[in-house]
This record gives C-alpha cells, structure tokens and sequence, in this order.
C-alpha cells in the first residue's frame, strides 16, 4: 500500500498494546528529529493490530511474538513478517503462599491468563515446573489437554490482567512479565520461571508489517532506533529485569 | 455428523467442552438473575414508592436509591469485576471461578433492573393506586397487589430485556475464570482463530435467547388483559 | 334515624398547583353529613364535586380546613389509622379505576382479600356481582367490558367492604335507565336496612329525586345552596339551582315548544297561559276541577309535571286558562290563597322564567 | 331533508373471540340512517350499542355484514379511501381517549394539523373550546380536568372536522343538566343548520326525548324495536322500550309512592284511580274540565307529565276520578272516543303496570 | 491541587490523557446514539406498528425484526466488535479508531435500544391511537403524532437508561483502539495496577452518567403530563 513510499516526511502507523507507549513515546519523539513521523495507535485486543495491518490500517505493529504471528498468519492466509526483535517476556510462576513449587499442594488452585497462546505458553511452563503434564501432540494446549495432573491442581484461565491479582485466592499464578511488572509484584514471590533457550525462541517478541513492505527502509529506520540502549534502559527502569531486551 | 464436522472442525471435537460452557453460561445467568432480579426489583420498587408523589414519599430514601443505581452503572463491568473483588471474597469466599462471577454480574445487571422496574412501574395507572388506597390497601399489598400486578406485562417484557443484557455480561465474567459461553466464543474461537467456535457458541447463544425471548412474549401477552 | 353526623367538613379549600397556574378548586367548603343520609351533590361540570369528596377519605388533601369523619380527624390520622378508616368508606371513582390484570370477580374480590377467608370471600363476590348484573363476567378482564358494565363493577367493589359511608362519583352515568334504578334502588335498600350513609355527585335529577334526602349544589368550588330535598325542588333560590331543576323537569324547553305551538299562539281576551307550582298537599284537592267548578274557569295542561318527592308531591303545569276576566282573576286569586305559585306567561315574549 | 340513506349497515355480525369464550356483542344487526337524523340508540348496557357504532367507522371491523356510508362500502376501502371517509364521522368515544400529553386546544386541534393554516386552525379551536365552555382551559392538560371537562374536549375534537356524520357515545353521560342542554342544542343546531347527522348512544331518555327524530332500541346484541321518535314514546312495543320510557318519566315509581298515599288508599266507591295517556293533539281540548262539564266527574292529577316531543304532546297523567259510577263510566267511554289510553288502576295490587 | 496530587499521583501527570479520553468518549456516545437512537427508533417503532393488532400488521415484517433483533442481541460485544470489522471498514473506512468504534457499538446498542422503545411504545393507550384513526390520521400521524408523542416520557427513560449502557459500551471499545475513558481505566488504571487512573476515569464517567440522568429526569418530567 501507501506506506511503501519512504519519504522521509510520511507518517508512519504504529500498532503497539497501550501499556507499550511508554517505551514508544521517548522512540516516536527521536524518530521525529529524523524526520520521520511516528503515529502511534493503541490497542488492547491482540487480534486487532495484525488485522489492522493486512488492512493497511497501520504500517507497522509491535505487540506480539513469533509464534503468534506464525498462528495468526496459519488462520488468516496473511503474510506478515518480522522485521526486528525487541524483547524476550519470560512467563514466570508467581505465588504469595508458597515459596517453592515443591511447597505447592494437593488440590491448590492455579491461575493461568485465558488469551490462547499465553493459556498455552503458562501450561507449558507448569509442565516444565514438573507440576502437570499436557498432550504434547497438541501445540497450544488448553487445561483440557492436561495428560497428568498428580497433585489434582485446580488450573483455571482468567483475564491476563487478574493473574496478579489472583494472588490472593490461587496458590499460583502464571503471570506475564508485562502484568508482573504493572503489578510491582515483588521478585521474591517468583517460584518458577520460563528457561530462556530454544523452546523459547518463538517467544520472542517482534516488529512486525506486511511481507510487502519487508524491505522498507524507513521501517528499518524505526526497528533501529528501537533497538539502542535508551530503549534497555528504560525497560530496565520499566520492567525491573522482567523483560529482557532480545536484540 | 459430516456436515457438521465439515463445517465446524474444531467444535465437533469439543463437545465436552461445549457442554460444559453452556452449563456455565446457564449457571451464571440462572443465579444472577434470581438475585439481581430480587435486589433490582426490590430498589426499582423502592424508587417508584418513594419518589415525589408515591405512596411512601421519602425525598432521602428516593436520592440515595437513585444516586446509587447511577453510581454502579457508572462503573464499567471489566472495571466491576476488578474493583469488587474483596467483596466477593467475602461473599462466596474466593474472588475467581463461576461461582465468583456471580457477585459482579448482580452488582453489574441489579441496577440496570432496578431502573427497567422502575420505568415499568412508573407506568401504572394512578388512578388504580387510588382505588386501592381507597379500601384501606397499605403499602404492601399495594407494592404486590397493584404495582407488580399491574405492571406485570411490562415487567416481564423488561426481564426478557436485562435478562438478554445478562447473558452478554456473562461473556466477560472469563475475565475472572467465570467460564461460559462467552468465553468460550472470545477466548477460544476468537483468539485462536477458531472461527466455527465462535460461530457454535454464538449460536448456543442465540438459542438461549431466542427461548427466553419466546417465553417472555407468551407470558407477557398472557397476563397482559388490557386489549 | 340519629341526627348524629357523620361527615363533617369545615372550611375546606383545595388549591392545585400546575406550573405556575393556579386553580382553586374547592372554596372554603363546610359540610355536614349525618348518618343515614343519602346526600345529593350536584353542579356544573368542573364546580369541584370530585375534589371536595376526595377529602372525606383522605385521597385528596385539603390545602385547608378540618374533615371529620365518624368522629375521627381524618387529616390527623397516621397511615395505619388511615387505612382502618378508609376500610369503612366506600368510594365508586368517575373513571371507575379498575384494575386491568384481574378479572371482575378479582376486582370485587380485591378489597376482601385478607379479611374474608377463601370461600366466604368467593361467596360474597358472586352475590355482588348478582346484585350489579354481572355474574356471567366474573372471569372476564375489564378490557372486554362495555363502558356500563366497568362502571357496574366498580360499584360492586365499593360495597365490597359493608362500607359505613359510600361515595358515590357519578357512579350511574354510564347506565341505562333500568340498570340505574336498579342500582339506586339497592343504595336505598342497603340505606334503609343497614344504614349505608350515601354522598352521591351525580348530574342526573332523577336519581336525585329518586333517592337523597338532602342536596347540596356547588358552583366554582363553593356549595351555593343546600338542604333537604324537596325544599330545595320545591323553593330552588339559586339561579343555578333553578336552571337544574328546571333543565331536569324540561320544563324551559317544554316552554319553548308551547311558545310555538298553536294553541298558545292565538289566545283571545279570555284566555292566558299560566304556570302552577305548588307543593304538598294542593294535589289532594283536584284544583282543576275546583278552579271550573267555582269560576267556570276552563283550564287545558299543555305541559305537565307533577311527581311525588319524599312523599311530598310536586306540581308544575303550564295551563291555558279560559275565562271571564274578573272570572279568571278570581281564580288566580283562589290559586294563590291555597298556596299555589301562579307565574303569567307572555307567548309573545320569547324570554323564558 | 331528504330521505337519503347515509349510513346503511346490514346484518352485521360482531363477535370477539377471546381465549376460547365467545361473546356475540352485535348478532344480524341492520341499520339505515337518514342524512339530517339524528339517530338514538338507547339499550341496556352491554347491549352492543359502542360495538355497533364503531363499525360505521370501520375501528371495528364486523365478523360478517355490509356497512354502507355516503354510498360507499366501506369494508371494500384501501387504507387510503378509508382515512378520507374517516374524516367527514366525527366520533365522540365513552371513554374520551383524550391525548395526556397535548394540552386541551391540542387535543381539539389534533384532526386540523396539516388541513388548516396555524392561525386558522387557532381560529377554529378557540371557537370549538368557546361552543363546548372550555376557553380557559385551552393550555391545560387532560389530567387537570374534571370528568366533564374531559369529555367537552371529546366532543369539540370530534366536530373539529366538521364531519357530516356524528357518532356520539355517551357524549354527555358525565355532563350536568345545563351542560347536557347546552350540548344538545349544539347538537340540534348543526343538524339543522348544516345538516349534521348524528348517532347518539346514550342512557338519558331526556335526551332522546330532546334531540332525536329516530330511535332504535338494542337488547343483547340487537335491534328489538325501531322507528320515529313519538311512535317509540307514545306506543312502546317492547316490554325493554316500555321500561325505559316509564324509568325515564319516572311513572314506575310514581305509582309506586302514589299507592302509598292517603288519598289512593281510602278511595271511596265513587272514586277510581286510572292512568291517562294520549298523544297529539287531545291535550288541546281541556280535558279535565270536559270531564267535569259533562259528566260531573271531578279529577284530581297525582302524577302527571305532559310534554311535547317533536312539536307533539304526549301526556301521561294519574288522577283519581270521583263521580256517580254511571257518570264515571260515561267518562271513560268519552275518554276513549277521544283517542285517550285508559288504564284502571288497582291501588291494592301492589302490581304496577 | 497537594490533595490531588496525593490521591491522585499518576492521574495529576495526565490531564491531557483524560481531557482526550473524555472527548472520544464523549464524541463515540454522541454519535452512536445520534445513529443507534434513529435505527433503533426505527426498529422499535416498526415492531410496534406490524404487531398483530398493530395498526399495520404485518407477520413477515414483525418476524423479521424480531428475529434480527434478538439475533444482533445474541452476539457478545466483544465477538460483535471483531466479525463486523469488514463492515466497519466499508462504512468508515478503517476499522481501528475512535470513528470505527462507532459501527460496532451502533450495532451493539440499536437493537436494545429498539426494545426499549417497543416497550415503551406498547403503553401507549390503544383508545388513544383509535381516537386518531377516527379521525382519519394515517400510520405517518399516528406514529409521529400519537406513539412518539404520547410514550414520550417512557421514550426518554428508556433512552436515559441506554445511554448509560452505551457509555459502559465504550468503555470496551478500546479493544479497537477507539480510546475513551474506560480505555483509560481499563489499560491504564486497571491494567497498569494504577489505581488512582480508574477511579478518575470512573469518576469523570460518573459525572456524565449524573448528568444524563438528570437531564433526562428533568425532560421526561417536563413532558409528562398524565399527574
Ligand atoms: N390535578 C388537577 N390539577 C389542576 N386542576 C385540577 C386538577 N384536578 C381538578 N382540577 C380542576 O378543578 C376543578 C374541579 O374539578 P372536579 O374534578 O372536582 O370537578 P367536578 O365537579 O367533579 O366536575 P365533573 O362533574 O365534570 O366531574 C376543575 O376546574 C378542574 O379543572
Ligand atoms: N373486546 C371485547 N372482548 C370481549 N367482549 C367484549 C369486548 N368488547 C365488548 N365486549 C362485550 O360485548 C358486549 C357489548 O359491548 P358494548 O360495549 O357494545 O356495549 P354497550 O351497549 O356499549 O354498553 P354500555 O352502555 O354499557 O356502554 C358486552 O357484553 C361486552 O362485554
Ligand atoms: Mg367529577
Ligand atoms: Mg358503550
């Protein structure tokens, strides 16, 4: 579309999850020194921003990792691509009762986020922490898919965002880093957390746009000025380590 | 069966789950709408009965009533399930799962009800409340023999209403476990691109309420006597 | 019968408020209703009938003045006294107000239900739905009545309670002749045996003549005059009263026709168009006959009414007398001596008494 | 006038159906009314007079039948067609079916939007509020009305149109004697003036009496009796017209109160009680005086009531006749010869004729 | 404004924020019910009209409204705002943003709405709408001049009453980018575990969801004129 044109003075749309904007903002004001122009567009359904894409609705979205894309594109027939990693947002066990996953008991209640491919990913982690076992033929695997669940736990899906603050009543919760790090949940409350190794890998988060426009040099532009060391920091100061920078 | 595995692939295989979910939404929907439906009925009659000009006037009682009904509606729901967490905790002990949905659907659909009562019941004839009054007919039995009475057709025809609202508050209630229908469309048909479930679970729905709506318009237009 | 009252209304104003407008409705209206009485309200469309009766049980508050009613103050009870009181006072409403989601019985029903048991309660409906006429609607919804029939079955509710006093709005208005006197008829009976107080508004003279014994008459929210029933038929003082009664014996528009007809038009010397009122007794002796008899007098009634009022009879008629003239003179004279109201008319003149 | 048929029904049928009860309102019902009648229909309530009414306008649509006005078949009319002949009936309802959220000149105003200009249509309604006494009521709302006031409002709504056809029910069932009178004339004034034909259901004889040249009498669901007015007065047929006409001139209950009295109850050999009724023109002849000149026999009127309808006395007198029975009997014989219904009355048969 | 500050520590840092959530709020109810209001009305008035009994009684109509009523009322809003985005994208051209939240939310609040005015609606006494046949007003009349006009007080309760439940609506609609102030509350406040965000957003909500009320309250009594 449109954006293939890489005039230095186009605007460039940018889908992006609205708690991201703080680590957008400081980007989107660099780029305009450069002469480009950054717009950022936020949303809060994951499915929106790939859709807004192929739609040429924004020229670009950051949002999500390889492995959903691969399943977004596997549903929709569409061709979006990654153009830059950004960050890594290992899943981690968090508990307030407990403090190893040893000490987790018969019957206690889990608490995973219900949106697919983190249900997914957090019953996989569970898996790793020994805890469950789910059908391996199966690539994201609901509770419904649990081979093995020795100690009876209760797993049940919720809104990402409760994760933490089901905490309170679950003896566990499988919360992603970016909710962790809203939550201030302290370090110490964390039990288990995602190996950072090949099975990780789809994990990674990215800056994806249409096959298309893969080769844009004004995006590159843009995935360049995301990947510096002002961005780590602030994800440092952000993220306190929870999030790692992946480039 | 094989028009149907065509068709919906992946929801033929999740029948269990289907079950389940519909068993949820039904649950949900049943207990909230019985204690909504009481708490809601009992603040719309509240209003009607203490407003300026009814039988039990009271200008404190009618502004608290009212401010309180624009307060929880002010909240949105995804808010709603959040905020009063620690209520439901207390309330049924745990602030996740079906069960724990049940607190913020009341709090989220009593006061939509409360006003659909009251709007239902500001419609009966005044004339009538006189007649009773004019027997010697308290406040009680002019509540319940008059108002709810009187009123039935609409009221029935406003339950239809907040009832079908209910079911699609539901929906959200996966935000805290809550399970359902809903969820099970957004959750799993949306987010993992099943499309024939969501169009499965949708169309649960829509028998649900396409029944509730069916047996709301036999009911009302068999009390309603005035034509 | 006790000359205990009843009702009593003192000074009663009733002021509406609408959006700046004001309309008062009822002027300091006082009012005694004694036990027993059958008490006729009548006026013009919109004189305050309504309102000033809605006082008596508290439906309408008064802006000012005091409402007693068997000896309790009506404006000082509290809700649960109200409620007491209110069980013994009947009221049939103008709009009937019945209630669209029950049936007729229902409707009967609804006052009793709580203080009549099940059976006793269906045993009294259907015998008051016998008395209105109504027995084979008793599961029909108001909607499918005809506009008497409602009005029938609000008065079947009223009586519902064995009330002590009945308040009666127009409760005849919609009825045919025969139904009403039907209806009039038990009002008077339950008067005569139980005792049944009765205020009935009604713009209908005959039921007024029919069965009150007394008669107030309102104009603008004031009652312009009272008292009991054939004084007020018999010596109406007001304007208002007379055109009622008047409109009731249709005796303008009887006057109107004669002034028209024939035989009026071409009275010679002898002869002269009078009205004879008179009240009481003067029926007994056949004053036709007499006024013949002892002046050679012939009279010719182009109109008449005479009808009997508390046992009191009424006489209005519209005679052409026929003459000598000094004959004629002394039988107006014999007229007047025996208490006989004599008024000439002047044909020619179209203005009507 | 003419003798054009205006509004001819035939054997309409109306049933209603409702959860399996089945009620016949109106069975094989036929109807012509004259251009210029003005057309009574008086019958028990719940005889199926609205019913029958509403099917001239179609709002009732008959099970079976033909309705004919102004030489169409309005059954056949499209929306359309039916709409315009819609607009020249003008109907009055029982129950008013005032619009409570338009001021009175808005009710009355409703049928003029967008026939007449603003300021004629104001014109018009300030006239049709001032014919039915309602000027100063013309911003409020219905609800701030009187039962009376309210129905004014029908009436001068329903003449808004200056319909050719009238259909009036009840239009003054809840209007005092003045008002009523006031109305009627109204009434009578357009007919004459502009032609106006007129129903009129309604329960007050004196209305009949007052304005109608045609009457028809219902009784659970039809047509029993029929024809001009006098004929109807003077020699009711039916036992259900009989009573009307004896509640209406009240003759049931005079006779009731007379055989209470004194006078009746110790008559001696020589006396008799009889009712009198005649019509036309033998009230010219004075016949009381008659009595006496000829036969010696004296008569001393009870009750009576002579009025004029339709430019025709109908006299109906209870007297009681003293004289040699020779001379009595002679009396009666000459009473007959002259056209004059002669009843014998029986003071101690508590019977009533 | 040290008060506010120390309530409200992050809300004090984004008054622009609010001042911009509050306008696309503002701006997404406004013109949803603008268009929700006039297809809804439209709806609600054709079910009334082609009941059986109406005064134009139609069955297939009837059905077809009803039906499709009860089946756009089937649909979760949250499912309603992914599957109608082709939709959204022919009518707006895009289907993110404010102006495509819009579609969705027609389409999620019409057919309620269209309810609440057939309930309204069917109060309006039948006399009345008899008395205008009389005298000879056709379905235009009738409808513009009896219905709408007499259930006028009923009309702007209910209206009040969906108005609420949009503006709840649009708190959702941030899933597609459409901002607004329960985007605010939901994915700042809520999301961001910043709690002062929320309860500025609700408070500001709260004050839109009290004025609506009481304009409302007030017009619906201005107009009422049956007491
Ligand atoms: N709620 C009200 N608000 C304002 N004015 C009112 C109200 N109710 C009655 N009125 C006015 O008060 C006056 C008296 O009304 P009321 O109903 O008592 O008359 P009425 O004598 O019963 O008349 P009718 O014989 O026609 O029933 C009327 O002029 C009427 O318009
Ligand atoms: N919608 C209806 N459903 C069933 N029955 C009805 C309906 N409308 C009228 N009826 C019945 O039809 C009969 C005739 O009613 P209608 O209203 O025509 O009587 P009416 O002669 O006008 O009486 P009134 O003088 O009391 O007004 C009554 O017995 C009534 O109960
Ligand atoms: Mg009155
Ligand atoms: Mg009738």
């Amino acid at each position: 579309g449109k954006s293939s044109s890489s005039s230095s003075n186009k605007t460039v749309k940018v889908g992006i999850m609205g708690s991201d904007e703080k680590i957008w903002k400081p980007i989107q004001s660099k780029l305009k020194k450069q002469g480009i122009n950054i717009k950022l567009v936020t949303f809060t359904d994951y499915n929106q921003p790939n859709a807004a894409l192929t739609n040429h609705e924004i020229d670009l979205n950051s949002f999500q990792h390889t492995y959903f894309m691969d399943q977004w594109n596997k549903a929709h027939k569409s061709n979006i691509v990654s153009i830059g990693k950004t960050v890594r947002a290992p899943l981690r066990l968090y508990s307030k009762k407990v403090k190893n996953v040893a000490d987790i008991k018969k019957g206690d209640q889990i608490t995973i986020p219900n949106d697919s491919t983190n249900e997914g990913r957090a019953l996989h982690l569970l898996q790793s922490a020994g805890l469950i076992k789910v059908d391996s033929k199966v690539e994201l695997p609901t509770p419904k898919n649990i081979t093995q669940n020795k100690l009876n736990l209760k797993i049940t899906a919720v809104d990402a965002a409760q994760t933490p603050r089901s905490l309170t009543d679950a003896t566990g919760a499988v919360i992603n880093n970016e909710f962790a790090a809203e939550a201030k949940l302290p370090n110490n409350e964390t039990i288990f957390k995602e190996k950072i190794n090949k099975a990780s890998i789809p994990y990674i988060n990215i800056i994806a746009t249409n096959k298309s426009d893969k080769n844009n040099k004004t995006y590159k532009k843009i995935v360049k000025a995301y990947q510096t060391e002002a961005t780590k920091k602030l994800l440092t100061k952000y993220y306190h380590g929870l999030t790692i920078p992946a480039w | 069966m094989n028009l149907l595995a065509k068709y919906f692939p992946n929801a033929v295989t999740m029948k269990s789950d289907f079950l389940q979910a519909t068993g949820e939404t039904l649950y949900m929907t049943a207990i909230t709408a019985i204690v909504a439906g009481i708490i809601g009925m009992a603040i719309g009659i509240g209003l009607i009965v203490t407003q300026p000009g009814g039988i039990l006037e009271n200008r404190v009682v009618y502004n608290i009533l009212d401010k309180l009904v624009n307060l929880c509606r002010s909240i949105p729901f995804v808010i709603l399930l959040a905020v009063i967490a620690p209520l439901t905790r207390i309330i049924v002990g745990t602030a996740i799962g079906t069960t724990a949905a049940i607190v913020p659907l009341v709090i989220g659909s009593a006061p939509f009800y409360a006003r659909q009562i009251q709007n239902a019941l500001a419609e009966v004839d005044h004339g009538v409340v006189e007649a009773a009054e004019s027997v010697g007919s308290g406040p009680i039995a002019i509540i319940f023999r008059v108002y709810l009475k009187e009123g039935l057709p609409d009221i029935i025809r406003s339950s239809v209403l907040t009832l079908i609202s209910l079911i699609d508050l539901t929906a959200m209630a996966g935000a805290i476990g809550g399970g359902g229908l809903g969820n099970l469309a957004i959750n799993v048909g949306y987010s993992r691109f099943e499309t024939d479930v969501t169009v499965m679970a949708m169309l649960i729905i829509l028998v649900i309420v396409f029944a509730i709506q069916l047996i709301g318009d036999l009911l009302a237009r068999r009390v309603d006597h005035t034509a | 019968m006790t000359n205990e009252a009843i009702i009593q209304l003192k000074d009663i104003d009733v002021t509406f408020h609408n959006k700046g407008q004001t309309v008062e409705a009822v002027k300091k209206v006082s009012l005694t209703v004694e036990r027993g009485d059958i008490y006729g309200v009548v006026g013009y469309s919109g004189a305050g009938k309504s309102t000033l009766v809605r006082v008596i049980n508290r439906l309408q508050r008064p802006t000012a003045g005091s409402v007693e009613v068997s000896g309790q103050d009506i404006l000082a009870l509290n809700p649960r006294e109200l409620r007491t009181a209110r069980t013994k006072i009947g009221m049939i409403f103008q709009h009937f107000n019945l209630m669209a989601s029950r049936t007729i019985a229902d409707n009967v029903g609804y006052p009793l239900k709580g203080r009549l048991a099940r059976d006793e309660r269906k045993k009294k409906v259907a015998h008051l739905l016998d008395l209105v006429g109504l027995s084979e609607k008793a599961e029909d919804y108001p909607a499918q009545l005809s506009g008497g029939q409602k009005q029938r079955v609000a008065i079947a509710r009223a009586l519902a309670n064995d009330p002590e006093i009945l308040i009666s709005d127009e409760a005849t208005s919609a009825l045919d002749p025969k139904t009403t006197s039907s209806i009039l008829e038990l009002l008077k009976r339950l008067n005569k045996e139980l005792g049944l107080t009765v205020v009935l508004i009604t713009h209908e003279m005959e039921a007024v003549k029919e069965i009150c014994n007394k008669v107030a008459v309102m104009e603008a929210g004031e009652i312009i005059e009272r008292g009991d029933l054939v004084t007020i038929f018999s010596r109406p003082e007001k304007p208002l009263t007379q055109d009622f009664i008047n409109t009731a014996t249709q005796i303008n528009q009887a006057l109107e026709k004669i002034f028209r007809q024939a035989a009026t038009l071409n009275l010679s010397e002898s002869q002269q168009l009078v009205q004879l009122q008179y009240v009481g007794a003067s029926t007994d002796a056949p004053l036709i006959t007499e006024l013949y008899k002892r002046y050679g007098v012939v009279s010719n009634i182009l109109y008449g009414n005479v009808e009997i009022l508390q046992d009191t009879p009424l006489g209005n008629l519209i005679v052409v007398m026929s003459g000598e003239p000094d004959k004629l003179a002394a039988a107006w004279q014999y007229c007047q001596d025996a208490g006989i109201n004599i008024t000439h008319l002047n044909p020619n003149d179209s203005e009507v008494a």
